[in-house]
C-alpha cells in the first residue's frame, strides 16, 4: 500500500482527462482568486485533493488552489489554520468539517467576510452557511455496502461493523446506514458490534486483532466504513488465512484491492476524493469571483444533515470491475463537471 | 526482622505476589468467559500488544528508579519511528543499519533529557515536557503527518510473523527484560543507580557520581523507547508519525503498579512485567466482553491509585520503611 | 599520611563559621575535634571529606597541597567518614551498603558472595551479630550506626572521621568502637575524633584540638597536657561576658505548663516537668536524647500517646500546629530556621505576619500589604532587625536576623508559651548576646520559655531551672546557681546518670 | 529576556526584580507583533485580531488552572480532563436536560470545583505526589466521561452559545474580557487575601508555614479546587467559541497550562505566582501560534518552537527562583535545590 507512488501513477490519468476537458471548455478564466481545500486533520483518504486542487487551477486559470492540513485532528487546529489562512489572503474555502456543527461558527464568520465556502467530503449539520455539501453519501454508500456484504454472505449471519473517528459528522450516519440494510433482512443478517474509533492505524491494529482473535468464529462479516479499518482488515484475514469471514471495505487501497482480487475481501465501496476536490474548487472558483450564485431552487439531496447535498459518486468495486472502476470515476467527475453550471448555479 | 518472617509472609512480602494473584484469576475467568480467549490467534494478538508496551514501561522504570520522570517517552517513540521509517524508505538503508540509528537517536535524546535536568536541577517532569513539545515538532515537521508506507518486506514479515502462538516480536523485549534485570541486579553501574535513587545524598557522599548516573538513567530510557518505536513500526507495517501518542499512561501504570516506589530506588523488572501482563489481559478481556473500549482509560486511572494506596499500606504497615 | 590543614576559612551570609583554622592530623594517632555546636566543627569536616570547598586556605596531604572537589576525591585520597546523619541506602542489603564504594567484581560482574565476606570481615571488628544480608531498612538506629562505621573502615582509608559516632550506640558498642579505634592507630592510620563527650575524648585521644566560633582554642595538644577544666575553658573561653540578666520576676505559684507522666509516639516513656510563669525552663541533652522530638509532640507535631497536658490549669489535647498557636498561644522556633522555622523567598513582612495572617484579615478576608507591615514594622525596630527594607526577602538576611524575625513572628502571634530550639546555633558572638537578651526581655513581657539547647554556657545563661534529658527521659532537674564550673559538672553527671540507666534500655527503648 | 540582576544585589526590593521580567516579556511579545505585521498585514486586521483574542482567552484561563496549582509547589494533570468533563455536563444539561444555559454553566464549574477537590482531597490525605495523583484521576475523570457521553458530541445547543461566541466587542471578543476578570479575581487573591497567603507560604516551605500555624493541607486542597473550577470555565469558554459541546476538547491543554505561567514568572518551585505575567506568556504562545501559521511556517513545526519556548522559560526561572543560598553553601549546592523533585 505505497500512497505516495499510488499518488503519482494515478496523477497521470486524470490530468490527461482533465487537460482534454480545459481545452475543450477553453473558457479559462484568469482569476485571481486564492481557494484553500482544507480537510479535517491527516488522513490518506484526502491525498487526491492535492493533485485535484493543482489540475482545478490549470484548467480553470485560478491564481491558486492550495491544500492545507491541520497537523491533527482537532477541530480548534482547522478553525485556527482557516482563520490564519484568511489572513493571508485566502478568498474560498472547501472545507471537511472536523464537527458537524462546530465548522458553523468559523463558517459563519467567513459568510460575514463575504468568503464563499463549501462542505467537501462531509457535510455541515443545518442550519449553515456553507454554500452546499458537496460528498459521498455516506449514508447510501454504507447502505450499498452493507446490501453487498449481506449478498455475499447468503443472506445470513452476524455482521461486525467497522467504522471511524467518532467525532467524524458521517460515522453516526454510516452507523444508522449499517443497521437499516440489517434490519431489512427482518432477522437474518444481525449487527453484532459497531467498533468505532478504528481509523487511526494503532487503535485499528490492536482493536480489529482483538475482535478477530477473540470472536473469529463467531462472526460471519465485517462491514468497514472507513479506511484504515478496510486495509487492516485485510490484512490481517490474510495473515489469518481466512476466507470464511466476507469484507466488504472503503477506498481503493491497494491492499484491499489485493484482498479483492485474492478472495480475502468480497469488494469495497469506491469514494470520489479527486472529483470532490476537482468540481469543488471550480465552484468556488465561480462564486467568489461572483460570476455565479447558487440557485436556491436547485435539485439538492435532503440527508439527515442538510438540505443542500450533492452527490459526488459511489460504486462498488468488485472482482468484476476491479480494473476499470477509475475510469468509470472519472467519466462521474467529468459529467458532474460539466452540467454543474446549468444545474445549480445561476451565472451573469 | 526480616529473617524470621514464614515463607508464606515472605511470599505475599514482594511485589509481585498480587499481580501474580491477579492475573491468574483473569486468565481462569476470562477462559470460562469465552473459549476463544485461549486460542493460538487470541494469544499471539495479546503477545503482539504486550511487546511494545512493557519496553515502554521499561523506559519510564529507568527514569523511575533514579527518581525521576521522562514525559517524553512517546514523542522521543514516534521521532524514532519516522526516522527509522524514513532511513528505510527515503534513503534506502538497510534494516540493521537503520535499526542501530533509530537507537542512536532515542539513547541522544535520552542524553539531551539527562544532561539538562542535571544542569538546571530542575525537575525532570518540567525539562522532559518541553523536550517532548520539541521531539513532536521535530516529527511533524519532517512527515507533515503523513506516514512512511512501504518498508522493506524483511522487516515487515517480522512485524507480523509467528511461531503458533510465539510472535518473532516477542523475542527483543524479552531479551531486554532479562538484560536490564542482570543490568539492575549485579553491574556496578545498574546498583549505582538503584543507589542514587534510594538515596542520592548517601550515594553521593559515598563517591557515586551522583550526575552522570542520572544522564546515564534517561540515556538509556531514551534508547528503550527507540526500541519500543522500532518495534510498533515493525508491528504496524509502517512508520506513523501517531506512534507513541498513547504511552504517557501506559508508562507509568506498569511500573506503579508492579511497585516502584515515586521517590526512586525501588523498582522491579518482573513485577512491571507482569502489571503489562495484567493491562493488555484487561483490555483484551474486555474486547472479549464486547464492554465499551473507554472503560480501559478509566480502569487504567484506577490500578495505578490502587497501587499507590497499596504501596502507601505497605509501607505504613511496615513501620514506614 | 600527614593530613596538614592550613589557614582554612569559610563564610556563610553573615557569618563567618570557619576563620585561619590550621593544624595537622599525624600518622598513627586518634586526633579529638571538640567545640560547642556550632563552633564550625561538622563545616570543617565537610570540606576535609569534600564535599564543602573552602573560601581560603587550603589542604595538604604528607606536604602536597590537594584540591577536593566532591567526596569522591576526598575518598581518592584515602580519607573517609561517618557522619553525624545516616547515609546509606535503605533497600540495600548491609553488605552491599558497606562495600557500595568499590564492590568486587568477577569479569565486570558483582561478586556478591565476595561482597558479603568482605562486610562481614569488617563487620565482625564492632559488632557480629548483624547479618550482612538483610536490608538496612530493617535496622535499628544503634545497628545502622554500625554499619556506617564498617562502610568508612572498608575503605582502608589513611584517615578516618567520626562524627558523633557513638551518639546512639550503647556502651559496649562504643567499647568494641574504641577497641578498633586503637588497634587501626597502631596500623599507622590517623583517626579524627569528633564528639561532645568529655571522658570519651581523655580515654582514648592522643590530641585534642577545640574550635570556639570557629577559630582554634587549642591545636592538637597533647592529652597529657589537658585535663578536663582546661578543654572545657578552651570550648567556652573564660573570657566570654555571661550575660548578667536583668533581675528577673518568675511567678513560681503560677503554672503555665504542666506536663505528667506524658508518653509520645516518639519514644518519651513518661515526661513530667512544670513551666511557670514568666520562666526560663532549659531542656539541655546531646544530640538524639528526644529533646525536639518532646518539643514536636508538645505543640501537636507529634502524637501524645499518654499522660496529662495542663496549660494554665486545665487539661488539654493539641490536635496540630494551627490549634495550637490560636486556641493554646503556644509557639514553637525551630533549631532548622532556614527548612522549618522561616519563609525564606517571602518578605520579612509576610513572615512576621504568618501566623496573624486571619486575624488581621478584614470582614472578606482582605489584608494589604499596609496591615502586614503594620504588625511587623514595630517588631522589627523593637528587635533591631538590620535590613534595607522589610520588603527584603528573609532568604537575605544574616543567621541572627533571621532568628530576630522568627521571635518577632511569634511576638506579633502574642504566644504565651514559647518553646525555643537551639536558638543561637549558627549565630556570631555579638548577635548571640543580643538574642540572649531578647528572650531574657521576652519573659518580663509574661511570656514563658521552655529553652532547648546544647550550649551549655548558654544554658547556663538563661535557664532559671534545668531539666536534663537523656535518651527520651528526663533524668534530673537542677536549680540554676549561675556558677559554670559546678553546673557543668552536676549536668554532665545526670547525663551520664541517664546513659548508664539507659544501656540496658538503649536496645529496647527504641531499636 | 533582560535577566534580573535582583538575585545579585541585596538592595534592590524583590518587587522591582519582578516587574524587571515582565517588561522583558512585553518587550518581546512587542517584537513579535511588529514582526508578524511586516510580514502579513493581515496579521492585525480586524479579523485576525478578533480570533486572536478569542484563543487568547482560553489561553489565559487554561494558564490560571495551573497557575493556582504551581503556586502550591504541586502540579495537576487533569484540567485537560476536568476541563472536557465540564463540557460534557454542560452540553447534557442543556442539550438532554434543558436547563437554561446560566443554570448549565454553574453547575459545570461545580463539577469542575469537585473534580479538582477531589484531586486536593486526596494528595493531602494520601501525602503520595500531586503528579501520580493527578495523572491517575485524568484518565479516570475521561474514562469516566467517555463511558458516561459514548463520546456524543452534543451540537443542538441553544443557539444563544454559538452567537456569544461570535460577539465582537471593538475588535475583541467578550471572552477576554472574562479571562481578564478571572485575573483580576485572582490578583486580589493572592496579593489581598489571607488565603491567598497561606496558598503561596504552603508552596514555598510548607514545614516551616505549617509549624507557623498556615493550615498546610487545606491551602493546598483549596487550590487543587481552584484549579478545577478554571480548568472547568476555560472548557465552557470552548463550548462558546465553537458553539458545541465535544469530546475531544482539552485533551491538547498540558503543554500550554505550563508555558503560560512559567513564561510569565510563577515559580516551579511554589511560593511565587504572576498573574500578569501568566496573561503575558498566554499572549506571547498565543502570537507565535498565530504568527508562525501567517509565516506559511505551517503549524507542523509549531509544536518544536512550543517546546524550546518552554525550555527556554525554565532555564530563566531557574535564576530567578534560587536564592543567595546557592552561594552561601561554597560549592555548587547539591543539584535538586528547592525545586519540587518528583
Amino acid at each position: 500500500m505505497n500512497n505516495r507512488h499510488r499518488g503519482a501513477r494515478s496523477r497521470a490519468l486524470p490530468m490527461l482527462a482533465a487537460a482534454l476537458m480545459g481545452l475543450a471548455a477553453g473558457s479559462a478564466y484568469a482569476s485571481d482568486n486564492k481557494i484553500a481545500l482544507i480537510p479535517g486533520g491527516p488522513h490518506p483518504y484526502f491525498a487526491p485533493w492535492e493533485q485535484a486542487g493543482k489540475d482545478a487551477a490549470k484548467d480553470f486559470g485560478i491564481a491558486a488552489v492550495d491544500f492545507k492540513v491541520p497537523s491533527e485532528w482537532k477541530l480548534n487546529l482547522q478553525t485556527e489554520l482557516v482563520e490564519s489562512l484568511v489572513t493571508q489572503g485566502y478568498n474560498a474555502f472547501g472545507i471537511f468539517p472536523g464537527d458537524a456543527v462546530g465548522i458553523n461558527s468559523t463558517v459563519e464568520e467567513l459568510s460575514a467576510n463575504n468568503i464563499p465556502s463549501l462542505a467537501l467530503a462531509g457535510c455541515a449539520q443545518d442550519p449553515t452557511k456553507v454554500s452546499f455539501c458537496f460528498g459521498t453519501d455516506v449514508y447510501n454508500s454504507a447502505y450499498l455496502g452493507t446490501k453487498a456484504l449481506i449478498e455475499a454472505l447468503g443472506g445470513k449471519g452476524k455482521i461486525v461493523h467497522l467504522a471511524g473517528l467518532l467525532v467524524d459528522p458521517n460515522t453516526k450516519l454510516r452507523m444508522d446506514a449499517v443497521e437499516k440494510a440489517a434490519s431489512e433482512t427482518n432477522g437474518a443478517v444481525t449487527v453484532v458490534q459497531h467498533i468505532t474509533d478504528t481509523d487511526a492505524q494503532e487503535a485499528a491494529d490492536q482493536k480489529i486483532n482483538a475482535l478477530l482473535g477473540a470472536q473469529k468464529d463467531e462472526i460471519d462479516g465485517l462491514i468497514s466504513t472507513a479506511y484504515i479499518p478496510s486495509v487492516v482488515a485485510a490484512k490481517s484475514l490474510r495473515n489469518l488465512g481466512d476466507k470464511r469471514i466476507k469484507l466488504v471495505g472503503i477506498d481503493d487501497d491497494q491492499i484491499v484491492l489485493d484482498a479483492i482480487k485474492d478472495g480475502f475481501a468480497a469488494g469495497t465501496m469506491a469514494q470520489n476524493p479527486y472529483g470532490q476536490g476537482y468540481v469543488g474548487a471550480y465552484v468556488l472558483d465561480l462564486l467568489a469571483s461572483g460570476t455565479c450564485t447558487v440557485k436556491a431552487e436547485a435539485p439538492f439531496v435532503k440527508t439527515p444533515q442538510t438540505e443542500r447535498f450533492i452527490d459526488s459518486g459511489t460504486l462498488l468495486i468488485s472482482n468484476a470491475n476491479a480494473a476499470t472502476y477509475k475510469d468509470d470515476l472519472k467519466k462521474i467527475t467529468t459529467e458532474i463537471q460539466a452540467s454543474f453550471k446549468d444545474k445549480y448555479l445561476d451565472c451573469k | 526482622m526480616t529473617n524470621n518472617m514464614t515463607l508464606g509472609q515472605r511470599f505475599l512480602a514482594n511485589e509481585w505476589s498480587a499481580l501474580a494473584v491477579a492475573i491468574l484469576v483473569g486468565l481462569v475467568v476470562l477462559a470460562s468467559m469465552s473459549p476463544a480467549f485461549l486460542t493460538e490467534f487470541n494469544l499471539y494478538v495479546m503477545l503482539r500488544s504486550f511487546c511494545v508496551v512493557l519496553i515502554v514501561a521499561f523506559a519510564q522504570m529507568l527514569t523511575l528508579a533514579v527518581g525521576h520522570m521522562n514525559l517524553s517517552v512517546g514523542a522521543l517513540g514516534g521521532l524514532v519511528a519516522i526516522a527509522v521509517g524514513g532511513m528505510m524508505e527515503k534513503w534506502g538503508f538497510p534494516v540493521p543499519v537503520a535499526v542501530l540509528a533509530g537507537l542512536a537517536i532515542g539513547a541522544a535524546g535520552g542524553l539531551i533529557n539527562g544532561l539538562l535536568t542535571v544542569r538546571t536541577g530542575i525537575n525532570g517532569f518540567i525539562i522532559t515536557l518541553a523536550t517532548a513539545s520539541a521531539f513532536t515538532g521535530i516529527n511533524l515537521g519532517i512527515t507533515e503527518s503523513i506516514p512512511f508506507y512501504n518498508l522493506p518486506a524483511g522487516f515487515v514479515a517480522f512485524g507480523t510473523g509467528r511461531l503458533y502462538a510465539l510472535p518473532y516480536l516477542l523475542l527483543p523485549p524479552v531479551l531486554i527484560a532479562l538484560a536490564l534485570a542482570f543490568f539492575l541486579a549485579r553491574t556496578v553501574p545498574g546498583r549505582q543507580l538503584l543507589a542514587v535513587g534510594g538515596n542520592p545524598h548517601a550515594a553521593e557522599l559515598s563517591g557515586i557520581p551522583r550526575d552522570r548516573v542520572i544522564v546515564m538513567a534517561h540515556t538509556l530510557s531514551g534508547l528503550l523507547a527507540g526500541a519500543a518505536a522500532i518495534l510498533a513500526v515493525a508491528q504496524l507495517g509502517s512508520a506513523q508519525p501517531s506512534i507513541g501518542v498513547d504511552w504517557l499512561l501506559m508508562s507509568f501504570a506498569a511500573p506503579i503498579i508492579g511497585g516502584a516506589a515515586l521517590t526512586g530506588g525501588h523498582i522491579s523488572v518482573a513485577a512491571t512485567a507482569l502489571a503489562v501482563v495484567l493491562i493488555v489481559i484487561i483490555q483484551n478481556g474486555m474486547v472479549l466482553a464486547k464492554v465499551d473500549p473507554y472503560w480501559v482509560q478509566f480502569l487504567l486511572g484506577a490500578l495505578i491509585l490502587a497501587a499507590v494506596g497499596l504501596n502507601r499500606l505497605r509501607a505504613v504497615r511496615a513501620g514506614g520503611a | 599520611m600527614r593530613l596538614t590543614i592550613e589557614g582554612i576559612g569559610k563564610d556563610f551570609p553573615g557569618v563567618t563559621a570557619l576563620d585561619n583554622v590550621s593544624f595537622e592530623i599525624l600518622p598513627g594517632e586518634t586526633h579529638a575535634l571538640m567545640g560547642e555546636n556550632g563552633a564550625g566543627k561538622s563545616t570543617l569536616i565537610k570540606i576535609i571529606t569534600g564535599l564543602y570547598r573552602p573560601d581560603r586556605g587550603r589542604l595538604l596531604v604528607d606536604g602536597r597541597p590537594v584540591d577536593f572537589h566532591s567526596p569522591r576525591d576526598a575518598i581518592a585520597a584515602g580519607i573517609s567518614a561517618v557522619h553525624q546523619e545516616r547515609n546509606l541506602i535503605p533497600r540495600f542489603t548491609v553488605g552491599e551498603n558497606i562495600m557500595i564504594e568499590r564492590p568486587p567484581t568477577r569479569n565486570g560482574v558483582i561478586d556478591f558472595d565476595k561482597v558479603h565476606a568482605e562486610a562481614r570481615k569488617f563487620l565482625d571488628m564492632i559488632d557480629p551479630s548483624i547479618d550482612t544480608r538483610t536490608e538496612v531498612r530493617h535496622l535499628s538506629v544503634a545497628q545502622m550506626q554500625i554499619v556506617e562505621i564498617a562502610k568508612a573502615l572498608s575503605l582502608e582509608a589513611q584517615v578516618l572521621l567520626l562524627d558523633e559516632p557513638t551518639a546512639s550506640i550503647t556502651g559496649h558498642e562504643a567499647d568494641a568502637l574504641f577497641a578498633v579505634v586503637r588497634r587501626l592507630r597502631d596500623e599507622g592510620k590517623a583517626i579524627v575524633f569528633v564528639s561532645h563527650k568529655l571522658e570519651e575524648v581523655m580515654a582514648i585521644s592522643d590530641r585534642v584540638t577545640v574550635l570556639r566560633d570557629g577559630r582554634i582554642a587549642a591545636a592538637g595538644e597533647p592529652i597529657s597536657r589537658m585535663d578536663r577544666g582546661k578543654i572545657v575553658s578552651a570550648m567556652i573561653g573564660r573570657e566570654e561576658r555571661v550575660a548578667e540578666m536583668g533581675t528577673r520576676d518568675v511567678d513560681r505559684s503560677k503554672t503555665v505548663m504542666e506536663a505528667k507522666n506524658l508518653a509520645t509516639s516518639f519514644g518519651h516513656k513518661s515526661i513530667s516537668f512544670q513551666l511557670h510563669k514568666g520562666e526560663i525552663l532549659g531542656l539541655y541533652g546531646l544530640v538524639g536524647a528526644g529533646r525536639t522530638e518532646l518539643a514536636r509532640a508538645l505543640i501537636g507535631d507529634g502524637k501524645v500517646v499518654s499522660g496529662e497536658l495542663r496549660l494554665n490549669g486545665q487539661v488539654v489535647t493539641i490536635p496540630d500546629v494551627p490549634t495550637a498557636i490560636r486556641r493554646h498561644k503556644l509557639g514553637y522556633i525551630s533549631e532548622d530556621r532556614k527548612a522549618e522555622g522561616l519563609i525564606l523567598t517571602h518578605p520579612i513582612r509576610s513572615n512576621i505576619a504568618i501566623s496573624v495572617w486571619r486575624r488581621i484579615a478584614s470582614k472578606l478576608g482582605l489584608i494589604g500589604r499596609a496591615a502586614e507591615r503594620r504588625v511587623a514594622e514595630p517588631l522589627v525596630a523593637k528587635l533591631e532587625v538590620k535590613t534595607p527594607s522589610i520588603e527584603q526577602a528573609v532568604g537575605k538576611l544574616s543567621g541572627g536576623n533571621q532568628q530576630k524575625v522568627s521571635i518577632a513572628k511569634w511576638l506579633a502571634a502574642g504566644v504565651e508559651i514559647l518553646i525555643i530550639d537551639e536558638p543561637t546555633v549558627g549565630i556570631d558572638i555579638k548577635t548571640k548576646t543580643a538574642i540572649h537578651e531578647l528572650i531574657g526581655e521576652i519573659t518580663r513581657e509574661g511570656v514563658s520559655v521552655l529553652l532547648i539547647s546544647s550550649d551549655m554556657p548558654e544554658m547556663i545563661t538563661l535557664a532559671d531551672r534545668i531539666l536534663v534529658m537523656s535518651d527520651f527521659a528526663l533524668t534530673g532537674t537542677i536549680e540554676n546557681s549561675r556558677r559554670y564550673e559546678p553546673m557543668s559538672r552536676e549536668i554532665m553527671g545526670f547525663i551520664h546518670a541517664g546513659a548508664e540507666a539507659g544501656h540496658a534500655a538503649a536496645a529496647t527503648a527504641h531499636g | 529576556m533582560t535577566l534580573s540582576v535582583s538575585s545579585q544585589s541585596r538592595a534592590r526590593p524583590s518587587w522591582l526584580a519582578e516587574q524587571s521580567n515582565l517588561i522583558g516579556l512585553a518587550v518581546i511579545i512587542v517584537l513579535f507583533w511588529v514582526l508578524f505585521t511586516s510580514l502579513a498585514p493581515g496579521f492585525v486586521s480586524s479579523f485576525n485580531l478578533f480570533a486572536l483574542s478569542r484563543s487568547l482567552a482560553v489561553d489565559i484561563v487554561i494558564g490560571f488552572s495551573t497557575m493556582v496549582v504551581l503556586a502550591t509547589g504541586g502540579m495537576n494533570l487533569a484540567i485537560g480532563s476536568i476541563g472536557v468533563c465540564a463540557v460534557m455536563a454542560s452540553g447534557y444539561l442543556m442539550q438532554t436536560i434543558g436547563l437554561p444555559i446560566p443554570v448549565a454553566m454553574a453547575l459545570a464549574l461545580l463539577l469542575g470545583a469537585f473534580l479538582g477537590w477531589l484531586n486536593g482531597f486526596v494528595i493531602v490525605r494520601s501525602g503520595v505526589n500531586s503528579f501520580i495523583i493527578t495523572l491517575a484521576s485524568a484518565s479516570l475523570f475521561l474514562g469516566g466521561m467517555l463511558i458516561l457521553s459514548k463520546a456524543q458530541t452534543f451540537n443542538a445547543l441553544p443557539p444563544e452559545i454559538a452567537a456569544f461566541g461570535r460577539m465582537r466587542w471593538g475588535f475583541l471578543s467578550p471572552l477576554l474580557f472574562v479571562a481578564l476578570g478571572l485575573g483580576a479575581a485572582l490578583i486580589v487573591l493572592f496579593r489581598f487575601t489571607a488565603l491567598g497567603r497561606e496558598i503561596l507560604a504552603a508552596g514555598a516551605n510548607p514545614r516551616a508555614a505549617e509549624l507557623s500555624g498556615v493550615p498546610v493541607g487545606r491551602a493546598i486542597i483549596i487550590a487543587h479546587t481552584l484549579s478545577g473550577a478554571l480548568a472547568a470555565s476555560a472548557g465552557l469558554m470552548l463550548v462558546f467559541r465553537l458553539g458545541a459541546a465535544m469530546p475531544s476538547i482539552g485533551q491538547d491543554w498540558l503543554l500550554p497550562s505550563f508555558l503560560a505561567p512559567v513564561l510569565g514568572g510563577t515559580l516551579l518551585a511554589g511560593g511565587f505566582v504572576s498573574v500578569v505575567g501568566t496573561i503575558l506568556g498566554a499572549l506571547l504562545v498565543t502570537t507565535l501560534r498565530s504568527g508562525l501559521l501567517v509565516m506559511q511556517v505551517g503549524n507542523f513545526w509549531l509544536q518544536l518552537f512550543l517546546g524550546l519556548i518552554l525550555l527556554f522559560a525554565v532555564m530563566v526561572d531557574r535564576y530567578r527562583g534560587v536564592y543567595a543560598e546557592r552561594r552561601s553553601l561554597g560549592r555548587k549546592n547539591p543539584r535538586q535545590t528547592s525545586g519540587r523533585s518528583a
